[in-house]
């Protein structure tokens, strides 16, 4: 058995099987199994960036569970309509993998200290490599039906983990509402899927994608799959689940909830640049105004721009308005997903063109830089919870006295999220201003204005929690454990690296991406002439 | 909940071997007939919640703990995915491989090809797997019902 | 794999370039600049005398616990002015999920006649 | 037209179900209203399995001829399991939120304000 021809199966199954072995091994012991958790969560890690690698040198990597990869390739393109389940891992898949498996190892990590005094942990570390595995799932999934069951297995752990204060009711209060809207979500996707079965009898998103007719039940499907997943990836005005679930969930599931929104957004993606990529820009017109041509892409476009402006100025001056630090960061994460529509939306727009791809470039190398640097910050909430029991911004104050590093991870998240060179920010929302303002000025002006006030915002936080003179209640704050420590430093040492090489990061991890997105016939001819 | 009259009780005391029976078959005939792992787990599911509502929450509550069958669930979930991760170790060596059946299977007990179609053993891996989902199937269910009807007791302790 | 020499290029924009570790020296020499413009300070600097004091015009020191600004009370007067359209804004985030979902369905319902009806 | 009546079913099934989570007040009826959604679209998928004069494919004897291919019928049991975990997952939040709340009306139920 060679380790390497089984990567993209083994990335799903041994989280899974982690996540069903912990609640035994909890029976022995708490530390054993806080350090097996670490160790699956590695492994994951490990084996992602194992097929990542193979993915950017060797291409497409497909797999077909039960069954022999060619065989079946063979049987798709002589026009066998096959059900089988089929994991086809492109750039982009590979890219988004790896957040995905990034986050939850450090939320582990962090975990050890900050969870220490709770109860049930045995079900928070299953449901947390659960989720762990139906993110990855609904990443590198090449089947349309495979991506709602991962959808929903990743949604069902992620509300349990949102609720697991159960001692609390805005916990469970914001446990509900997210898996109220996360089904009635999933449950749309699943009609759209039923309706491309109906029609091409297939599953398969390479399949369907090739046989696309662009009719009317085919809109149907595009308007059902772009609402519900953009409902998911929390675009205003359907974003108001995010603030609840992400400020009243502990630091730690925070973190790993991210790379779930980042997951849906990555739906979005697959469907409007892969699932009707033919259509896009080379099919017929879908109208002709005098002697403009209106394609798919223009409408698409429009909307997507047309959102990620409402989404980014609602975010910021939402962000502004809040007492709550964790609510803040969260409608903080809700203008950050902004900036990636804007630049995705904007590549639509142009796309094939040399600003459309800096543009996708942009916004890719964004949704890796806003994990990152939303992640940091909400631990270093995290910390500062764990250590004052409070993250009210009117009665925190002067706490740098006391968390010397907290400080400081906090100030590189700060200058990070507000795009500050050198940080990891800038440098992506410097390739979003240039390319966006090549498309249209005034996008690009709006984006600059509310990373101004971004900035203003956590200025704000800065100063509010650790600048001004010691207070008497927190004189005996301590700082956070070494656990905890350690995971904001693996995220602050990476947001680093990337400020300071960014052109690497660009070329070796966000390039691919962006070529796999802007050549959906890639990813299309991989499982139909595969097997040749 | 406390439990209901003698009548219930009685009554299903009778009902509950016919329904754990019916159950266990669709479990074990699903690669032959319509049902599976999931559906027999449901009706074995429902037969205990049959209990659970005759004898009350609390009665059960002290005959079977919840944790047990948190326990019973893992093992089921531990078996299918073992099952599938054996199929990288026998046969064809694929994730998900029916590796007990086909020309390269190992072919124990279970792969006695189909001489009369209709016998459990003609499936390879497919019973097996059944067999771990029904497991968790009836332990995950009626796990839920439990802790929800004993949660409901509580609520009403509390008021 | 990765080129080692591939770490010290600039960062390519498309129209612009831009290179972070430039930016990272320029930063440390501008902090060594201020730390030695600081070395220049007045020597006779004490603590715990009148110099640290802060001075208010004559008025007594506050509490210093009352004398911190918290976190709503700064950008005070932006929030006031903007007022109309943060109380727009407010009541649109009811925390009520039937209005989530309707959000939800308003917005299919946009796109179902953008993207259906008129193209 | 008579082949047409699930798929009407199916849209109505949709449309109560939505109307129950959007303008019903209790946390019960609106979990009744996603599990009329999600029936609507399992309806749907059992009715796109079926084609006109096939067997089921599930006879050990099968008498010949066309059989329909069984993928909706494994979907729909796929979805109706993911229903069940939903279902009983929402179930337990609303004890749990009726036990810090003492209400089940959606509106008073975890606010903005802390």
């Amino acid at each position: 058995m060679n380790i390497m021809n089984h990567l993209p199966a083994l990335i799903i199954a041994i989280p899974l099987l982690g996540a069903f072995l912990t609640p035994l091994i909890s029976k022995i012991n708490d530390r054993l199994r806080n350090i097996f958790v670490i160790l699956i969560a590695g492994l994951t890690c490990l084996l992602v960036f194992l097929l990542a690698n193979q993915v950017f040198t060797e291409g497409i990597q497909t797999y077909v569970f039960g069954a022999n990869t060619k065989e079946t390739l063979n049987a798709i393109s002589s026009g066998t309509p096959l059900v089988r389940i089929l994991f086809e891992v492109d750039g982009l898949s590979a890219f988004m993998a790896i957040i995905g498996c990034l986050l939850p190892l450090v939320a582990v990590i962090y975990s050890w200290a900050f969870m220490k005094d709770h109860t049930g942990l045995d079900k928070y570390y299953t449901l947390i490599l659960l989720m762990t595995a139906g993110m990855l799932g609904m990443m590198l999934t090449g089947d349309m039906f495979n991506f709602f069951v991962f959808l929903e297995i990743t949604s069902i752990s992620s509300a349990a983990l949102i609720a697991f204060y159960t001692d609390k009711g805005k916990a469970v209060a914001a446990g509900f509402k997210y898996i109220v809207i996360s089904s009635i979500g999933a449950l749309f996707v699943l009609l759209a899927v039923a309706l491309f079965y109906g029609q091409y009898d297939a599953l398969n998103i390479a399949v369907i994608a090739n046989s696309m007719q662009y009719s009317f039940l085919d809109k149907v499907a595009l308007v059902l799959l772009i609402a519900a997943l953009g409902m998911k990836s929390g675009l205003v005005p359907m974003h108001m689940w995010l603030p609840d679930a992400y400020g009243r969930a502990t630091a730690s599931v925070t973190l790993a909830l991210i790379p779930t929104t980042l997951a849906s957004l990555y739906g979005v993606l697959r469907v409007s640049f892969t699932l009707y990529g033919n259509n896009l820009i080379t099919g017929n017109p879908l109208k002709q105004i005098g002697q403009i041509e209106i394609h798919l892409n223009i409408l698409l476009a429009i909307f997507l721009v047309s959102l990620a402006l409402i989404t980014i100025v609602v975010g910021v001056l939402m962000a502004l308005k809040q007492t709550d630090l964790k609510r803040m960061i969260a409608y903080a994460a809700i203008a950050e997903i902004g900036y990636m529509l804007l630049a995705i939306g904007a590549a639509l727009s142009v796309l094939k063109t040399e600003v459309g791809n800096m543009a996708l470039k942009g916004g890719m190398f964004h949704i890796m830089n806003d994990a990152l640097d939303v992640g940091l910050l909400f631990l270093v909430a995290g910390a500062i919870y764990y250590a004052t029991k409070e993250t009210s911004l009117n009665k925190l104050g002067g706490l740098a006295r006391n968390m010397k590093y907290t400080t400081v991870f906090f100030l590189i998240g700060l200058l990070a999220v507000s795009g500050i060179p050198p940080m990891n920010g800038f440098a992506s929302k410097l390739l979003i201003y240039e390319s966006v303002y090549q498309v249209n000025p005034i996008l690009s002006i709006v984006a600059i204005l509310c990373s101004i006030l971004m900035l203003a915002v956590f200025v704000k936080v800065f100063h509010s929690i650790f600048l001004g003179p010691k207070q008497s209640s927190f004189e005996k704050v301590k700082e956070a454990p070494k656990s905890m420590l350690i995971g904001m430093a693996i995220i602050a040492g990476i947001i680093i690296f990337f400020g300071l090489f960014p052109q690497v990061i660009v070329n070796n991890i966000v390039t691919p991406a962006v070529d796999a997105l802007s050549n959906p016939g890639t990813y299309i001819n991989a499982i139909l002439t595969g097997g040749v | 909940m406390s439990g209901m009259s003698r009548i219930v009780k009685t009554m299903s005391n009778i009902i509950f071997p016919f329904v754990m029976i019916f159950g266990l078959y669709v479990i074990a005939h699903g690669h032959l007939t319509p049902g599976g792992g999931f559906q027999g787990g449901a009706v074995v599911a429902s037969a205990c919640a049959m209990i659970l509502v005759a004898y009350g929450s609390v009665w059960t509550m002290k005959k079977i703990k919840e944790k047990q069958l948190s326990i019973l669930e893992s093992l089921g979930a531990i078996g299918f995915i073992g099952l599938a991760f054996l199929g990288l170790v026998f046969a064809d060596k694929i994730f998900f491989d029916n590796f007990i059946m086909g020309p390269n299977g190992i072919g124990i007990i279970f792969n006695k090809s189909a001489e009369g179609l209709s016998n459990i053993n003609t499936a390879g891996v497919l019973p097996l797997m059944n067999f771990a989902v029904g497991l968790k199937v009836i332990a995950g269910l009626f796990a839920i019902v439990l802790v929800m009807a004993y949660a409901t007791v509580k609520v009403k302790e509390v008021e | 794999m990765i080129q080692w020499d591939s770490f010290l290029k600039t960062f390519d924009t498309g129209s612009g370039l831009w290179n972070p570790l430039v930016w990272a020296t320029v930063i440390v020499i501008a902090l060594l600049i201020v730390y030695i413009i600081r070395s220049f300070g007045k020597k006779e600097y004490k603590e715990g005398t009148e110099q640290t004091k802060p001075f208010l015009s004559g008025n007594p020191e506050g509490d210093k616990e009352k004398m911190h600004v918290k976190g709503s009370n700064l950008y005070w007067g932006f929030m006031e002015s903007m007022k109309w359209g943060f109380d727009q804004l407010t009541k649109i985030h009811t925390g009520n999920v039937s209005d989530y979902i309707l959000w939800f369905v308003v917005i299919m319902g946009i796109l179902f006649i953008f993207i259906v009806g008129v193209f | 037209m008579i082949y047409n009546i699930p798929y009407f079913a199916v849209i109505g099934l949709i449309i109560i179900g939505l109307y129950a989570v959007l303008f019903k007040r209790n946390l019960i009826k609106m979990v009744i209203g996603i599990t009329l959604i999600e029936s609507g679209v399992n309806l749907f998928l059992i009715t796109l399995g079926y084609r006109e004069g096939s067997t089921a494919p599930i006879y050990t004897l099968s008498p010949g001829g066309i059989m329909s291919m069984p993928v909706p019928q494994a979907l729909t049991l796929t979805s109706i399991v993911i229903g069940v975990a939903v279902l009983a997952l929402m179930l337990s939040f609303i004890i749990h939120i009726y036990r810090h709340y003492k209400t089940l009306d959606v509106g008073k139920i975890g606010g903005d304000e802390e």
